[in-house]
């Protein structure tokens, strides 16, 4: 039963309070993409064993969209930040390499 | 003017903590910019209080101010006054952009009272009650047992709870469940 | 035979005496008992049948690791299987009746198993039952099944008297067991300013500590857990409980607690159990310590004993479990219930001492008191069936040649002890195995991890394998201490209290007894007692190749009872380990898996049964519709009626009549449950051209226009009216219960893809109640009612307008579902029952009839309208359904817009909808499909089609349908067949999906 | 192989069981094989079977990283039933049901297939309607079911409550041939049954690498060392992301949690399974006399194989609702399986990028019913190429939007 903070409101919540909504920056493709770009970007998803940057809802509370990163084998977290963003701010992935040192993620590290 | 009716009229019930249906309250959702000085004069003006700051609610009488997330407020006039109280901020409000909209019908309000306020409450929300965990001067936006519920003390040993009105009825008989005789956890009183 | 001593028992009262019953027998025992120590005090040592071969089964515990005492307690609303006795208090009028035999505890026709035993090994139904093939269904599988299943099932209409409830607790430091290692730990912590919860699951605090005495700083252990309690009591931050439980630890410190709060008073109101769900800084596990049995021929009959139980029954509940009680053991300990034994006035004919060395200072005292010790010794056999009647005693290192024959009716045994290890592990915790007690202890470098990668488990005491009074208390201290530092607060200086260890000779390993026992014996040595588990079945399973610990489990079910292995698990995975030639490390454990002992349903259910089981949504009519017949239909967490049955009208009449005054004259519709949101912004436009798949942004404001959305993947997912309030608002419909998914769709765009564009959202769905008055005489009602101008020109179909109705401000939607002139009227939730009221009224001359929502669904289908959910089920896109006109061709980009163009969404062999008329006029079944010509690779069927709405159409007198149709559009005319389950064939015709009023005069009038 | 019977048990039994030989071998892994299955749980020891017995591929290697069956074969709550809404499902669950019935004698190992029906309960008029649908739709299919009555349903497990307070039971979908089995036998059957064709079972064995030459596969390394294959199958539900990243390919695929729990055991009151996706039960009795009770998935990606809490809460209070007399019943253990959810919640069966190398996972909550069946679809796949029974269930089909969605029918699939 996780733990999370909601960057937005400030709770520290319990899971109830809260709604995963999956793999975080996905970049959206639309008319004109090729089938490649539209299908990793419905589809693809990095699943890993270890860092995981993804979504949440503070669906019982504020109501909004946050990032979250979380290490989905021990399920630390590393910490919460923004929705909108297209990358994790550098205190995010500072706070990762302290725990989890040469982690990467997509394009990211 | 009509028959206007609140969900349960006014529906009571005492067990380790009276609960009742509070009535028809004024309530107005509020979304804009809330570091902008036009929102704080629109929202203060009518409200008569302080802008609160975040999970804050200030109220005197039946009028107050809530915080309910970075970009929206819940302003709390009494029922008979939310129209007009909606005309006047978006009188105030003419080119900025914000929304300001008539909510009191939506919802259904109770008090909690009584020294197992806090117990009852605790049973029924992932939220900690204690005298350190919650205070006057707070609100929690949260979930009651299946749906969202938003609450905050009106005085000592005194809860608002907030909910949507169609499920006014599940929430009073969820409240009257945590407040059955013989239930008192002994935790907070 | 067992009984009550004259003195003794610190925890019944002799004074109180109650009374209860036991297989209708009634029993007297006194408050304070377990039902366990009440059944010994009436030489009830018989207690119920084993799982597999329906032996006899006797006590053999104090605690929650009893396998054997399981009994049907209570009945009707408070019947309950497998309590287990030695944790169920008594109280006056509880009846308890043993389980698993018939036709009687002593007279048992399943055990006859037992007589078969040695054709019966582990897993033998693996390897047997397999012919004839039907056997096993019809003959075997349930002859297991009834000789299987312990406790009797509650009846089928049973229902549960009590209530349940929860509760959200947050503590800085909870510690799990009021031993003294948890006393010791809570004070510490609590003295640090750290808020505390400390739970026992027993009704005392204080342990076993009180049983094997000692002192602590000089004094009775015993005054050192009274002035500790009383301590903890004083502490404002400090919370005791006892009847509590730790029953799970999970992720991010969150701990499951299992409170008992009437199982020992039911008669008293108030819930039966409340199920804590707390947050945890720190965790302390002071679980304490579970003894072992020994394997040895014989040692699951009953009088067969764990020797801290026999005295703990003594010492607790002053009750003798027998008069001649041989201790058999492989370390000191068990010397303390021999003591304990003598000092209570019975007889302790000897002391079977597996280790040739022997015990220290307590064997001493042992001898001092005059009782023979056999030292190198082990039990060849115990005798006796249903009760113990004697011992054969070998040298333990030999194979089992008999030495001597002791009489006795009880053997006290002890293997070591094994620390309670199941919280600590239940999140992850690992394991070390300590060669000097023989068991598995907490790693303290390998603790479970919360949500900042910390360790947030911290095992005291005897649960952290410091088994000595004194060691135990030094680490509780250390370990409370250490909790209220991580979460923050400053320990104190205060020193742990001082107890002296006596000094035990060290435990020797004993894992078979005797060490040589052939395999004779080995059949007849239990691991574990319910299940039928011995240490032959456990070699067996290692000969076979079920060489993994989990393998071996599964094969034999050892440790799957309801004890979950608390006695067998060590004993079998050293047997195992042995049988693989490999150290019990390398071997492992099985996983621990919550509950720590099982908790009931009820408590896990909560509050959440009958009425509040979910949230019901109600409309400001709900009482109305309540009170007039409505036959409801659930619709999400809403009640619709789904039509007004009169008194002995059927719900097809019912419907017919509503569809017929709806279309003749008029018909009302709660239409509350419709999502509304409000869309406001400079991009408000834009966006809504992005939401839905037509062109939002060009809508005048005072119109309305139906609009469709699709998921990102391309499929429809709701549709309505929007209506366009003002320059930069819209007020967009959505289906019943599509409000909140809809809110949530366009929130997730504007947060997370559109941050920049200016666009609030707010549901208004609970807002207003909104009423269709639908019908010819649909605009003569509202004139009576307004002023304002309602006129065909004044107020055109597709528009939106304020009107006043009787002093009443609604606002009117020109919008039709049905075909029929029609009017949505809008008003605040708290006016609505009100204006629903006054349109019964003013429509009573045109014979106002309210219709539910299965007449809505006709009218629509009549009309050839398309319902979210019946037309579409997540894999239909709108140009299957014909609705080319809703998408724009202008628009660069909507939310599905590129996932339409796939190549399996342009494939023109994707069904289209179409009208289906049956030949003779019946009505297709539900979910029927077309059939076409052969089968396909795989031997089904071909189809080329499926119905998605049908319909009896009172409107024209026939069966009507709409359906999705290989080419349907092309095909008009054509007959298809569609069979149906019901063994007929329904031929249709198709035609165009618009049944009435195709010109749609009826509406624009 | 000494074949398993009750004259060889009491045969057995007058030497006191020291007899037995091993259920199977456990060999070190040879230098090649013709074909390696990383993951022996249900559907890589079936696919390896069906290999050998269908299309005579013995020199197999089953590689296993712990224990054979200790995934989601020994972890789930063995539900077996067909009566699934689109072709594609209800073709290679039927043909796995089919293969249930009769493989007890096929690899003569009593897996205790229970053929005692699935009853899905239909608790609005929309699941009515959905229920009707599948009903008409399995006729069609070959898979025998039918729309019962509510009488019907209350015959057939006399403890439902037919008019809880929310939602009373209006009918339901009855599948008298669906059942359960004896998941960890499944697993032990088809092990002993390879181990005999000659098959290298090999646990505690880790793959490291996916090796490769010109976008084909060559071989593996292990923890065991490198191994060398002409084709490799990936059958390791729960882990399917990461054996992809190995070869170099990603899925459409999501991991997490699945749980279910099981009640003290208590005598028979139970016949058959009952799964009520309304309210998001389901509940069978085992032979032990346990009551079986599945529980959601959790929404967020998860390897710990535990769960959160409240999804066990839901849906025990789901099921007290639906059979009110458990409510005085205990939970006796709680547990959790990692499982791999695709895009339109069906599974892949399917080549990949790399050459030879094919790839069976995304069966989300409804892998063991289908074990026989994905075995054999798989083995074709792989020996030919191509399969009738796999065809649908291709990589591709996310590209193409060509779904196989079954969510449609009934809200849960298990």
């Amino acid at each position: 039963m996780l733990i999370l903070e909601c960057p937005y409101c400030g709770v520290k919540g319990e899971e109830t309070e809260f709604h995963g909504g999956g793999e975080a920056h996905l970049k959206r493709f639309g008319p004109g993409s090729s089938e490649e770009d539209f299908e990793g970007y419905l589809f693809h998803r990095e699943n890993p064993k270890g860092v995981h940057l993804e979504r949440w809802r503070h669906v019982n509370g504020c109501g909004k969209w946050f990032h979250v990163a979380r290490d989905t084998a021990t399920l630390e977290v590393f910490g919460s930040y923004s929705a909108q963003v297209t990358e994790p701010p550098q205190e995010i992935k500072d706070a990762i390499s302290a725990k989890r040192p040469g982690w990467s993620w997509r394009e990211f590290a | 003017m009509s028959e206007t009716l609140s969900a349960l009229k006014g529906a009571r019930f005492a067990g380790i903590a009276v609960v009742t249906e509070a009535g028809l309250r004024g309530m107005i959702t509020v979304r804009g910019d809330l570091a902008d000085t036009d929102v704080k004069n629109a929202v203060t003006g009518v409200a008569g209080v302080d802008m609160p700051g975040q999970r804050e609610i200030n109220t005197v009488g039946e009028r107050g101010i809530a915080w309910m997330s970075p970009d929206e407020l819940l302003v709390m006039v009494p029922h008979g006054e939310a129209e007009q109280a909606v005309e006047t901020m978006n009188a105030a409000l003419t080119g900025a952009h914000a929304l300001v909209v008539n909510v009191s019908d939506a919802r259904a309000v109770f008090d909690v009272t009584g020294p197992h306020a806090r117990e009852v409450l605790g049973k029924l929300m992932p939220v900690d009650f204690s005298a350190v965990g919650f205070g006057p001067g707070m609100i929690r936006r949260s979930r009651m047992a299946q749906v969202p519920a938003a609450v905050w003390m009106t005085g000592e040993d005194a809860f608002r709870v907030v909910c949507f009105r169609s499920v006014a009825q599940y929430v009073f008989d969820l409240l009257k469940a945590a407040a059955a005789e013989g239930s008192e956890v002994g935790l907070y009183a | 035979m067992s009984t009550r001593l004259a003195q003794g028992g610190r925890r019944i009262d002799r004074r109180k005496s109650v009374e209860f019953r036991f297989n209708g027998k009634r029993l007297k025992g006194y408050e304070g008992d377990t039902l366990a120590s009440a059944l010994l005090a009436n030489d009830q040592m018989m207690v119920g049948r084993s799982f597999k071969y329906h032996r006899p089964r006797g006590i053999v515990a104090s605690g929650a690791e009893e396998p054997n005492a399981l009994f049907n307690t209570g009945e009707g609303a408070t019947f309950e299987p497998n309590q287990r006795a030695t944790t169920t208090e008594i109280f006056a009028g509880l009846e308890a009746k043993s389980q698993n035999h018939w036709p009687s505890l002593e007279f048992d026709i399943g055990a006859v198993n037992a007589k078969l035993s040695r054709f019966l090994p582990a897993g033998f139904y693996y390897k047997t039952f397999m012919f004839p093939r039907f056997a096993w269904k019809h003959l075997y599988e349930p002859f297991i099944r009834q000789s299987a299943g312990l406790g009797r099932a509650p009846e089928a209409e049973d229902r549960d008297g009590d209530t349940y409830e929860h509760f959200y607790g947050f503590f800085d430091v909870v510690v799990i067991g009021g031993g003294v290692a948890g006393l010791q730990a809570a004070k510490a912590a609590g003295e640090a300013g750290a808020k505390v919860l400390v739970m026992e699951q027993t009704a005392q605090w204080g342990g076993r500590a009180a049983v094997d005495g000692g002192e602590v700083d000089g004094a009775p252990v015993a005054d050192y857990i009274a002035a500790t309690v009383a301590a903890l009591e004083a502490m404002e931050n400090v919370t005791l409980r006892r009847r509590m439980m730790g029953a799970g630890v999970y992720d991010h410190g969150y701990l499951l607690a299992y409170e008992r709060l009437r199982d020992h008073c039911p008669d008293e109101a108030g819930p039966r159990h409340r199920l804590w769900r707390i947050r945890a800084g720190r965790i302390v596990t002071a679980t304490g310590a579970i003894e072992r049995p020994l394997s040895f021929a014989g040692n699951d009959i009953p009088g067969v004993m764990l020797a801290s139980a026999v005295r703990d029954y003594i010492v607790d509940y002053g009750v003798s479990p027998g008069d001649r009680v041989v201790v058999v053991t492989n370390n000191d300990d068990a010397y303390r219930t021999a003591i304990a034994v003598k000092e209570a006035g019975l007889s302790v004919p000897v002391i079977v001492d597996a280790r040739v060395g022997g015990g220290g200072a307590l064997a001493d005292q042992a001898r001092a008191l005059g009782i023979r010790v056999e030292t190198g010794k082990g039990i060849a056999k115990v005798h006796g069936t249903k009760r113990v009647e004697g011992v054969a005693i070998c040298a333990q290192a030999g194979e089992g040649a008999v030495l001597d024959e002791v009489g006795c009716d009880v053997v006290a045994m002890s293997g070591g002890w094994s620390p309670v290890v199941h919280l600590w592990s239940h999140c992850g915790g690992k394991l070390n195995w300590d060669e000097a007690q023989a068991c598995f202890r907490p790693d303290g470098n390998r603790p479970p991890t919360d949500q900042d990668g910390e360790g947030f488990v911290l095992p005291a005491g005897a649960a952290n394998g410091e088994l000595g009074l004194g060691a135990g208390l030094t680490d509780a201290d250390a370990a409370g201490k250490r909790a209220a530092d991580e979460t923050g607060h400053k320990p104190g200086r205060g020193k742990a209290p001082v107890a002296a260890d006596v000094d035990e000779a060290a435990l020797e390993p004993v894992w078979l007894m005797p060490q040589g026992a052939g395999a004779k014996l080995r059949m007849k040595a239990w691991l574990d007692y319910q299940n039928d588990v011995k240490v032959s079945d456990v070699q067996l399973a290692a000969r076979e190749g079920y060489e993994s610990v989990e393998h071996t489990k599964r094969y034999t079910t050892l440790g799957m009872a309801t004890d979950q292995g608390k006695l067998s698990n060590i004993n079998g995975l050293a047997i195992l380990s042995d049988a693989l030639g490999q150290p019990i490390p390398q071997t492992g454990t099985t996983t621990f898996r919550p509950p720590y002992t099982p908790i009931s349903m009820g408590a896990i259910a909560g509050e959440a049964r009958a009425e509040i089981f979910q949230p019901l949504r109600r409309t400001p009519m709900h009482d109305w519709h309540e009170a007039n017949g409505a036959h409801w239909e659930p619709v999400g967490q809403w009640r619709r009626p789904y039509c007004y049955p009169k008194t002995g009208e059927s719900h097809a009449a019912a419907v017919a009549r509503e569809v017929m005054a709806t279309r003749e004259s008029l018909g009302l519709l709660d239409a509350s449950t419709l999502g509304k949101l409000i869309v406001k912004g400079p991009d408000a436009g834009r966006f809504l051209d992005m939401l839905y798949t037509n062109m939002m942004s060009t809508l005048k404001p005072g119109k309305c226009r139906y609009g469709l959305m699709c998921s990102e993947n391309g499929f429809l997912i709701d549709d309505g009216v929007v209506a366009r309030l003002d320059d930069d608002t819209f007020l967009c419909h959505t289906t019943t219960g599509g409000a909140e998914r809809i809110h949530a769709h366009m929130e997730e765009w504007l947060q997370t893809e559109w941050w920049d564009w200016k666009v609030y959202v707010a549901n208004v769905t609970e807002q207003y109640a909104q009423i269709a008055v639908v019908g010819p005489n649909a605009r003569k009602v509202l004139e009576k009612l307004s002023e304002d101008d309602l006129s065909a020109e004044g107020f055109p179909f597709m528009a939106w307008k304020d009107v006043t109705l009787n002093r009443i401000k609604t606002r009117v939607y020109r919008i039709s579902f049905s075909g029929e002139l029609s009017y949505e009227i809008s008003v605040p939730a708290s006016e609505g029952r009100a204006l629903w009221n006054m349109l019964l009224e003013a429509g009573d001359e045109y014979g106002a009839t309210p219709y539910g929502t299965e007449a809505l669904h006709v009218m629509r289908a009549e009309k050839g309208f398309i319902m979210i959910g019946d037309e579409t089920d997540g894999t239909v896109i709108p140009q299957d359904l014909g609705l080319h006109w809703a998408i724009s061709k202008k628009k660069e980009d909507f939310l599905g817009k590129r996932a339409q163009e796939r190549s399996h969404m342009t494939d023109p062999k994707r069904w289209k909808l179409v009208g289906l008329e049956t030949v003779d006029g019946s009505v297709i079944p539900d979910g029927a499909y077309a059939v076409a010509d052969g089968t396909n690779a795989n031997g089904q069927r071909n189809v080329q089609g499926r119905v998605t709405s049908t319909y009896f159409s009172p409107t024209l007198g026939r069966g009507i349908a709409m359906g999705l149709v290989l080419n349907g559009p092309d095909r008009m005319g054509e007959v298809i067949s569609f069979p149906g389950t019901d063994g007929k064939t329904y031929d249709a015709k198709i035609v165009d999906p618009v049944f009435y009023d195709k010109d749609g005069e009826k509406q624009n009038v | 192989m000494r074949r398993y019977s009750a004259f060889a048990v009491a045969r057995e039994a007058a030497r006191y069981h020291t007899g037995w030989e091993r259920a199977w071998r456990s060999p070190e892994p040879k230098k090649k094989y013709d074909v390696i299955i990383v993951g022996a749980g249900g559907h890589g020891l079936a696919t390896a079977f069906y290999l050998g017995k269908n299309f005579g591929i013995t020199n197999v290697a089953i590689l296993e990283k712990g224990w054979l069956g200790g995934g989601n074969t020994g972890r789930n709550t063995t539900i077996i039933r067909s009566n699934y809404l689109q072709d594609p499902s209800a073709a290679i669950y039927e043909k796995a049901r089919s293969l249930y019935e009769t493989m007890s004698q096929d690899l003569n190992y009593n897996v205790m297939f229970s053929p005692r029906g699935v009853l899905m309960l239909a608790q609005t008029e929309h699941e009515v309607r959905g229920y009707q649908r599948t009903a008409h739709a399995n006729m069609l299919q070959g898979v025998e079911t039918e729309f019962v009555s509510p009488q019907r349903v209350k015959e057939l497990v006399p403890i439902i409550s037919l008019s809880g307070p929310r939602y009373p039971v209006l009918g339901g979908l009855w599948q008298a041939r669906g059942g359960t089995g004896r998941h960890d036998a499944v697993a032990w059957g088809y092990a002993r049954a390879c181990s005999d064709m000659g098959m290298d079972i090999i646990q505690q064995c880790e793959v490291t690498a996916v090796r490769k030459e010109g976008g084909k596969v060559v071989g593996v390394d292990t923890t065991k060392g490198a191994i060398d294959c002409d084709k490799l199958g990936i059958v390791v539900a729960g882990h399917s992301g990461v054996l992809a990243e190995m070869a170099g390919f990603r899925l459409p695929i999501e991991s997490v949690a699945l749980q279910a729990l099981v009640s003290e055991p208590i005598k028979p009151c139970m016949d058959i399974v009952v799964m009520a996706n309304t309210v998001h039960g389901y509940m069978s009795q085992s032979d032990k006399g346990e009551m079986v009770i599945g529980g959601g998935a959790d929404g967020y990606n998860n390897y710990t194989q535990r769960g959160s809490f409240h999804h066990i809460e839901e849906t025990v209070r789901a099921l007290i609702e639906t059979f009110p007399m458990i409510s005085r019943l205990k939970m006796l253990r709680q547990w959790g399986g990692i499982v791999d959810m695709t895009g339109d919640r069906s599974p892949i069966l399917s080549k990949t990028p790399v050459e030879n190398v094919f790839i069976n996972c995304g069966w989300g909550t409804g892998g063991f019913k289908a074990i026989p069946g994905s075995g054999w679809g798989m083995a074709e796949l792989m020996a030919k190429g191509q399969s009738s029974l796999t065809e649908e269930f291709g990589l591709n089909r996310f590209r193409e939007g060509r779904f196989v969605d079954e969510s449609v029918a009934a809200g849960v699939a298990h």
